[in-house]
């Protein structure tokens, strides 16, 4: 459908009030996003009304349902050719149904069932006065080690708001990839930011950590929305419109009807300069792209690791897909000015990601300075502008996300008297007290570290392929030299659990409830296809690798 | 009165919002400065959507007010729960992760 | 017939194999397998040789294909054995002196744990020896070339647990080793020159490559040589190898393995005959060896390095008539043999000797023996005649004719070097006159010794078990000793004339070797006179100096030159300090280098990464306020480099 | 569709790896049989492979492709040429002796928690390494030669840092510092190695489109695919210093004498006869192949520093004082030598360069292993804790000997075949270079003699007077060695024929032939 014809959303009240026709909504194809949203809904109302000791089972009963059902929904579209030939622009122009917002949709809503098991694990902390607890605080509005706490725990309260905070977080993240203008994209940036804001700020143990991480995270991702607003203020100005197609077309200056406005602000590149860096700069902050990068360790360090998991794996997704859509439908014509920039940006990424990881001492942390490395190598698929570099992006980021879940699930087994045990020094000898354990974390590292026969590898070489067809060998050299030096890191906590004494006050891992267990193995499992043979998923992504314009 | 004088209005609004990030401690004058940024974000919006003539603009300017409105939701809660474990509500000594 | 050949070596091989792996059951016969092993071996020997005899002359070469050993594109190697009149009288001297030594070993070993090893080393030697001189083909030579070199360093080496003997082994292969890379590099020449390395091809075509590559190739073949037979430059490692057991310095380090060298040239004479310059240095090789050998036993009172001086001087006679070409090679191979037969009968006789006295090596505390041990001191003084070259004994043969050979040379250089060779046999005759005076005749030094004197340390220390420090009782050595001794000193006398007369000997290998006489500018009498006054001065001196006063128990301090030739002629000093100490220093500062550049590159690209680290991990200071700040400097450098791409 | 039987022998180990590492914790007797079974089955499939591959038939034999990942072009495809056959077959050989000779080595010391299996792991890993290598040797398909080139470094770092030299000086705690050091280092030298390689494979990508080695060298030879000369050039770097680092050659060879130091012998030998054999055979195949012109663009610059890892090597290995690592130096002057021959570029060159990859396995295996009862036996590394073993252990000191003069290539044994033709090819169109190399034979000789008379001869010290000699065990790992050192040495045909055809296409590959003989060329 050409731009032209496309009558914004908004701009219907402009007209004189003879008659109001309804905007049309294809509900069917907004279905997964709308199925996910009515279920966070059930979930406040299941706040409400259904008794406190329910709430629990309800609450994932709910969660689990609805983002399977989503899923199943997302899959029926697919099916229904709605990612290839039949790809569309829905809801007026607000938001695009093509393949790549249905491969990241799914990607996001596997993520967030992985998620929500991790969310949901109740036997790793030990049962506080006969109540099963999971890893969010009992009550988070009390004053950590006071006594409204110690009562709260005694009458154990478990904060199950996080449910639907998560399917709220999920849609946010569900609509941000297949946003189609600027407004959308920006209320969708804003609905999943908000949750998990407060999801980071609920930790059961270390509460100060996980407040401080909360605040941070809070204002600064703030302040970086505050500049992608502006961004879209300016790209507006530019183009007078914040649909997608609209300013794309403006850009390549194939635009139909210039009235002199237009004509007069399409002259001021500054204004679309400056817009479409401040937006880029605002999703690179969510993709924790240098120097925007600064909130994730910190975050992933505060929050609640389960919460980290999921925030690590989905948000990269959808702020990678929104990126994606953004550079090559809203951007395309600028291509030449912005490739130069993300190539800056994308070195800086990898290197410094790689080399800051190598002296951390904090398991969260360090795989924080990783998940930065990782968003420059996914970069360095963006910046190869083309139905490859999209593919493998896409590859790359399912492949990534199954991985940091179940590494940060993982994580949250090895456990001392004071929660988890995050600091390196415990992990020491750890493949002496529980080899599978050991093994199976070894298998993530391995894959971050793109060893061959994981799915870290084929994500990799997808990636660096594309960079070097699209141009950028040098790109692809820096990023092995540095994906070298990240190895280093990955090694280093490969010997401390395989090859160093383990101490003798050292931590223990929980064995945990079928719910990890299946977030652990479905990572392994994926790890392992995607490694060895993943033709089909490749298929998938070069599939679904065409935006609809 | 040409409408750039509006956008530089605009822009300075923004930069004073940032610069106060920048300098403030406390976390609510923090979050007051972003919420300046925004409403320089509406300002700009606004000037945008008179020169073109199309509504667009005045309308992102109510979503960005509720976003706002959301967003002191969410952050005021965040930032009260930290000032009642702290008794302070300074950027500044929420600095226990670091390195 | 040409089956048995490989039988020659087989046997031996055999026995090696059955003795080293057979254990400790068959200590108690292994000596007497060992010996029935070389034996056999011999009597293949003269089976063959018969057969030779019974051929016409130009139909007396025997060739066994076995198998193809490395088919590689054009480098063809087979295992194929070419027994002709050259290699059928090195058959017949290894095998016979070697089947002697056998049975002298048998007595002389009697006392030590670890004969029957010592008897599986000597048929390991006895087959490598035979392979040598029974290849077709220079690699297959150079598999025999080292086998040998092995041999001689198990064997020099058989008392291990003796410092000295293992580091003279040591010292003995890796002093070949230099000569054995001649050998290689000769052969990659003659593959480079002739696309092959066997006999047939490369000597019948030598004259179609050029002169300077077939220089090379010679002057690689002598460095081989001179490793194996101990000529200068390598010669250092023959006197340590008396190290060894006596019949190993008997067998290996007089009669067989040291003379593969002139072998090795005499082989080649094609080669060398169409490179004159190699020729020449082939001669002033053997010239300085003899001489230098000749000084250096001059000075040793340990009687075995006196007497490896002089094998190291008559081998270089040999040399020296090998460089003759055409004129020499026979009378090479002559004196080789003859040499085989006295030398051989000298070490024995000293062997014998040390039996007798504890195994006491120094000469000076010898003295007055004949009565002690007859036999010893007859064979013993047979063999001395011969080598001083006493008229119609071998040695004069064969000496005579190679000096007669230098002068035929013509020219200055003919006048030079049979000047030296001169001079050689008056210097052979003192200092054998020496030894035999030291030893057999004076007074008996040997009676009421002071402790002995640390420069003359005990050879074997098999004395250990038979009780050092007592005044020795000087006796006869058993049959089995005795018997070979006998044998080769027959052989010694008679060996020369039967060779010469008729020129029996030159007719038996002119086919292989060719002859020429040469223009000698001295008639054969004038020779042969010329070396009866240097035969009658040297022995005159040695007696004035030995004969007519009494030897000092304890060696005088001696000339200049006595010193250095005590020393080598100082020649093992200056490898010490060169290329040892050099070595030294060369592995250490690059042990340093490999540590500290080499791994400490990589090391500090590491550690650098690691302080870059610590660097920028500061910058997360966990102050959100920073955090923003380089966020808004992150966004301003995004909007200023998109500014910027734009401007360019 | 026949049996894939190059499949076979790479699956047949890695099962095995998988149902070793899967035998209960009390049952460690029953991992070791199992291991060793499977390493036996494997030798048998390898020599049916032997049997089954005609010298005389086409290049690759007993292939098999299978569509694997379209998207990256990579194709399951397998091979074996002469070459890859005789190495093949040697990695099979050693395999065995390998785990019976590292019978004891994973015992644990301390029962640490129920679940944890060292002795089940180590076992297991040793035949992940076996599958690896063998797949790798087999692969035509780059992509999947170099998925396996770099997996295995994998098992094999947890063998090095994890199954540690016992025998050491400074007690157990430096002793893991030092071991993980190695192992990382060993890791970091060969991921580097492969990274580069990784660059290099994808830009081969770009270029080709597909990875199959045949197609792609079949098109380079018709000239229908075209590489800027740059290109070839850089590309044939990236593989190539990958091949160095493994193999390793000079001044990339300081991963080497550490890992060898620090693990146990059994390792120590899968490292040097084993897995760095990959290196230098991928050299052969891939780098000569794929870019012919840049490998002889190149060959000067490589044939310096081959001669340079000659000498060097042999001159640091005579100023070491500890045993394992003055082997890890000797091997590393013998590939030098083996670079050496691949890139002389003649027949009797890269023959010899094939054949010397077998001897070397071999001879080094034989000294290794022979040096680990040793040191087992003492509890050292270090030479000056030794001296006069050869009267207490006279069948250890003479095994050792043997093991000794095949490393310094004495005649009659194995290495010298190989050692001498390397030098010939090299000498034939290099005479300078061929005649320095010449002197590693003297420098060879110098370390190897060097260390028997210290350790072996002298008078007896008291800490080996009570010496054992070799048990059963040991005898029936060496003796097979050295027989075939000698059968080898005295009879290499059956190798050489294997391996000559192979040679012969490679030859043709690079457009070079053997430079004639002198007196032919005059006329």
């Amino acid at each position: 459908m050409s731009a032209a014809a496309v009558h914004s959303l908004w701009t219907t009240a402009a007209e004189p009030i003879s008659k109001i026709d309804a905007p049309k909504i294809e509900y069917g194809q907004l279905s997964p996003t709308l199925i996910v949203i009515g279920a966070a809904i059930v979930g406040v109302l299941v706040e409400a009304f259904v008794p406190r000791k329910s709430r629990y089972y309800a609450q994932v009963f709910v969660s689990a349902v609805a983002l399977c059902a989503a899923f199943a929904a997302v899959v029926a579209l697919a099916a229904g050719g709605y990612g290839t030939t039949k790809a569309h622009i829905a809801a007026m122009g607000a938001i695009a149904v093509d393949g790549p917002s249905l491969f990241l949709q799914g990607t996001i809503l596997l993520a967030g069932l992985v998620g929500l098991f991790t969310f949901a694990e109740r036997r790793l902390d030990p049962a506080a006065h006969g109540n099963r607890v999971d890893s969010f605080a009992a009550q988070a509005a009390s004053v950590p080690g006071s006594d409204s706490e110690q009562a709260a725990v005694k009458a154990g309260f478990t904060t199950t708001e996080v449910f639907p905070l998560l399917l709220f977080a999920i849609s946010g993240m569900l609509v941000f990839p297949s946003a189609n203008d600027l407004l959308t994209l920006f209320v969708a940036l804003e609905v999943f930011s908000l949750p998990l804001y407060l999801m980071c700020a609920l930790a059961r143990r270390k509460r100060l950590m996980s407040q401080e991480a909360a605040v941070k995270y809070f204002l600064l991702g703030a302040f970086a929305s505050a500049f992608t607003l502006f961004g879209i203020a300016m790209l507006y100005g530019y183009a007078g419109s914040v649909s997608y197609a609209t300013i794309a077309q403006v850009v390549d200056g194939t635009v139909t009807n210039v009235d002199p406005a237009l004509a007069n602000t399409m002259g001021n590149d500054a204004l679309l300069l400056i817009g479409a860096a401040m937006v880029v700069m605002g999703l690179l902050f969510k993709v924790g792209a240098v120097p925007f990068h600064m909130w994730t360790p910190d975050v992933y360090q505060g929050a609640p690791t389960p919460v980290t998991g999921f925030m690590a794996a989905a948000t990269k997704v959808a702020a990678f897909g929104a990126l994606l859509r953004l550079l090559y439908v809203v951007l395309p014509g600028m291509r030449w000015d912005w490739r130069p920039v993300m190539w800056g940006v994308a070195i800086i990424t990898m290197l410094g990601g790689a080399i800051v990881a190598i002296t951390q001492t904090d398991i969260k942390r360090l795989l924080a300075y990783s998940s930065i490395a990782h968003a420059g190598f996914i970069l360095a698929g963006v910046i190869a502008t083309s139905k490859d570099g999209v593919s493998s992006v896409l590859f790359y980021l399912a492949a990534y996300s199954f991985v940091t879940i179940g590494a940060f699930a993982v994580v949250t087994l090895v456990r001392d008297a004071g929660g988890e045990a995050t600091h390196l020094s415990k992990w020491a000898g750890l493949g002496r007290r529980s080899p599978l354990v050991a093994a199976v974390f070894a298998v993530f590292l391995l894959a971050f570290a793109g060893i061959p026969l994981t799915s870290g590898f084929a994500g990799k070489f997808a990636v660096f392929k594309a960079a070097a067809e699209g141009g950028a060998v040098p790109l692809v050299v820096i990023g092995v030299i540095s994906s070298a030096i990240a190895a280093f890191f990955y090694i280093r906590v490969i010997v401390l659990m395989f090859f160093s004494e383990p101490s003798p006050e050292g931590p223990t891992v929980a064995v945990p409830s079928p719910l990890t267990m299946a977030a652990i193995g479905l990572g392994v499992a994926v790890t392992l296809v995607l490694g060895v043979a993943p033709q089909y998923f490749l298929n998938l992504a070069s599939q679904a690798g065409v935006f609809v314009r | 009165m040409n409408p750039v004088y509006y956008l530089y209005l605009a822009a300075l609004l923004f930069t004073i919002g940032a610069t106060g990030v920048l300098i403030r401690r406390n976390a609510i004058v923090v979050f007051m400065c972003i919420e300046l940024m925004l409403n320089a974000c509406n300002l700009a919006f606004v000037v945008f959507s008179r020169m073109h003539g199309n509504l667009d603009g005045q309308i992102i300017a109510f979503f960005t007010m509720v976003v706002a409105a959301a967003e002191v939701v969410v952050g005021l809660a965040i930032i009260v729960s930290l000032f009642r474990t702290r008794h302070s509500a300074s950027v500044d000594d929420a600095s226990l992760m670091k390195l | 017939m040409e089956n048995l050949i490989a039988l020659l070596i087989a046997a031996p091989l055999l026995g090696a194999a059955v003795l080293l792996v057979g254990g400790r059951r068959l200590d108690a016969v292994g000596h007497w397998i060992g010996t029935l092993l070389s034996t056999t071996s011999f009597v293949f020997g003269v089976i063959l040789f018969a057969d030779l005899l019974g051929r016409n002359a130009d139909d007396r070469t025997l060739m066994q294909h076995l198998f193809t050993w490395v088919p590689v594109a054009g480098f063809q190697a087979d295992v194929t054995f070419r027994l002709d009149q050259l290699s059928m009288t090195f058959v017949l001297l290894i095998t016979g002196v070697g089947s002697l030594i056998h049975l002298y070993s048998v007595g002389y070993m009697e006392h030590d744990e670890r004969r029957r090893r010592f008897f599986g080393y000597l048929n390991l030697f006895l087959a490598a020896m035979l392979l040598l001189v029974l290849a077709d083909n220079y690699l297959l030579l150079y598999v025999g070339w080292e086998g040998v070199g092995l041999a001689s360093y198990l064997l020099i080496g058989f008392w291990q647990h003796k410092p000295s003997a293992a580091t003279a082994a040591k010292k003995a292969f890796i002093v070949n080793r230099v000569g054995d890379m001649g050998l290689s590099i000769a052969i990659m020449l003659m593959f480079t020159t002739f696309g092959t390395f066997a006999f047939g091809p490369v000597l019948s075509h030598a004259t179609d490559a050029s002169e300077g590559r077939l220089t090379a190739i010679g002057l690689m073949l002598l460095l081989a040589a001179c490793g194996k037979s101990a000529q200068v430059p390598l010669q250092s490692w023959l006197g340590d190898a008396m190290e060894g057991p006596t019949p190993v310095s008997a067998l290996i380090h007089a009669a067989t393995m040291v003379t593969a060298g002139v072998y090795l040239i005499v082989r080649s004479g094609a080669v060398f005959n169409a490179a004159p310059d190699a020729q020449l240095v082939v001669t002033v090789v053997g010239a300085v060896t003899l001489l230098f050998g000749a000084i250096v036993g001059c000075a040793k009172d340990d009687i075995k390095k006196a007497l490896a001086g002089s094998t190291m001087s008559q081998i270089g006679y040999m040399v020296l008539a090998a460089g003759l070409g055409p004129i020499g090679y026979v009378f090479a191979i002559m004196h080789l043999v003859t040499h085989g037969f006295f030398k051989a009968g000298l070490f024995l006789g000293a062997g014998s000797v040390m039996h007798g006295m504890n195994d006491e090596v120094d000469m000076r505390r010898y003295g007055g023996l004949r009565k002690y041990m007859p036999v010893t001191f007859v064979t013993f003084g047979l063999g001395y005649l011969a080598i001083i070259g006493f008229p119609g004994l071998s040695g004069f043969f064969s000496k005579d004719k190679i000096i007669e050979a230098a002068f035929a040379k013509g020219g200055t250089e003919g006048w030079i070097l049979g000047t030296c060779a001169l001079l050689g046999a008056a210097i052979t005759a003192f200092y054998m006159t020496r030894v035999m005076l030291m030893t057999f005749f004076g007074e008996e030094r040997w009676r009421n010794q002071p402790t002995r004197s640390p420069e003359a340390p005990s050879a074997e220390p098999a004395a250990e078990h038979r009780g050092e420090h007592a005044e020795p009782h000087p006796h006869e050595s058993p049959k089995v000793m005795t018997i070979p001794m006998i044998a080769l000193a027959i052989g010694s006398v008679f060996a020369g004339g039967f060779f010469s007369i008729g020129d029996r000997f030159l007719h038996w290998l002119e086919p292989i070797t060719g002859h020429s006489e040469g223009d000698s500018p001295l008639s054969a009498g004038a020779v042969t006179g010329a070396t009866m006054v240097c035969l009658v001065i040297g022995v005159g001196i040695a007696y004035l100096q030995y004969g007519r006063r009494p030897v000092p128990a304890v060696a005088p301090r001696g000339s200049l030159l006595t010193r250095a030739a005590r020393r080598d002629l100082l020649q093992d000093d200056f490898n010490h300090v060169v290329l040892v100490r050099g070595g030294e220093h060369l592995t250490r500062s690059l042990v340093y280098v490999d540590h500290t550049l080499v791994d400490g590159v990589v090391n500090g690209t590491a550690a650098g990464f690691g302080g870059l680290s610590g660097r920028l991990r500061r910058l997360q200071n966990g102050y959100a306020r920073s955090y923003a700040v380089s966020m808004f400097g992150g966004a301003a450098l995004l909007v200023a480099a998109t500014l910027l791409m734009r401007a360019v | 569709m026949s049996f894939p039987l190059l499949t076979a022998t790479a699956v047949l180990p890695a099962a095995g790896a998988v149902a070793t590492a899967a035998v209960p914790a009390a049952r460690r007797t029953a991992a070791k049989w199992l291991a060793l079974l499977v390493s036996l089955a494997t030798l048998v499939l390898a020599i049916v492979v032997m049997v089954r591959f005609d010298p005389g038939g086409a290049r690759y034999q007993l292939t098999e492709s299978h569509a694997w990942i379209a998207d990256f072009g990579v194709r399951y495809e397998l091979g074996v040429d002469g070459i890859a056959v005789a190495l093949l077959a040697l990695t099979a050989l050693l395999i065995p002796f390998i785990i019976l000779a590292g019978w004891h080595d994973a015992d644990p010391l301390e029962t640490g928690s129920k679940r944890w299996r060292p002795t089940q792991g180590f076992f297991a890993l040793i035949l992940a390494v076996e599958a690896m290598v063998i797949i790798s040797f087999e692969a035509t398909d780059v992509f999947l030669f170099y998925i396996f080139f770099e997996a295995m470094l994998i098992p094999m770092y947890f063998l090095i840092g994890g199954f540690g030299d016992r025998a050491h000086a400074q007690g157990e705690e430096a002793a893991s510092t030092q071991r993980s050091y190695a192992a990382v280092k060993f890791l970091l030298y060969n991921l580097v190695g492969g990274l580069i390689m990784l660059a290099a494979v994808i830009g081969l990508y770009t270029v080709a489109g597909n990875f199959s080695l045949t197609e792609i060298a079949q098109a380079r030879a018709n000239g229908t695919l075209h590489m800027a000369t740059s290109t070839e050039r850089w590309l044939f770097l990236g593989f190539f210093f990958a091949f160095a680092v493994k193999a390793p050659l000079w001044p990339l060879h300081t991963w080497l004498p550490n890992a060898m130091q620090e693990s146990t012998a059994p390792v120590a030998v899968l490292i040097t006869a084993v897995v760095d054999k990959v290196g230098t055979f991928a050299m052969l195949r891939f780098c000569l192949q794929l870019f012919p012109e840049a490998s002889k663009w190149a060959t000067p610059t490589i044939l310096v520093l081959a001669l340079i890892s000659i000498i060097y090597g042999a001159l640091l290995a005579v100023g070491q004082r500890d045993i394992k690592r003055l082997v890890a130096y000797a091997s590393i002057s013998h590939f030098g030598f083996i670079i050496l021959g691949i890139f002389a570029m003649t027949s009797q060159g890269q023959s010899g360069a094939t054949l010397y990859m077998v001897n070397h396995g071999i001879s080094t295996a034989a000294l290794m292993l022979v040096a680990g009862f040793l040191i087992s036996r003492r509890g050292s590394r270090l030479i000056a804790d030794y001296g006069g073993v050869q009267k207490v252990a006279p069948v250890l000191a003479g095994t050792f000997l043997i093991g000794s003069l095949a490393t310094l290539s004495l005649p009659g044994l194995a290495p010298f075949v190989s050692e001498f033709l390397v030098l010939v090819g090299t000498f034939t169109r290099y005479p300078a270079i061929g005649i320095i190399a010449t002197f590693g034979i003297v420098l060879a000789a110098l370390y190897t003699l060097v260390l028997y008379q210290r350790t072996m001869t002298g008078p007896v010290k008291p800490a080996v007077s009570a010496m054992p000699d070799l048990k059963a065990r040991e005898l029936v790992v060496v003796a097979p060695l050295i027989v075939l050192l000698i059968f080898l040495g005295v009879y290499p045909k059956p190798v050489t024929d294997i391996v000559n055809p192979a040679v012969n296409q490679t030859m043709s590959d690079v457009h070079k032939t053997d430079p004639k003989p002198a007196v032919e060329a005059a006329k």
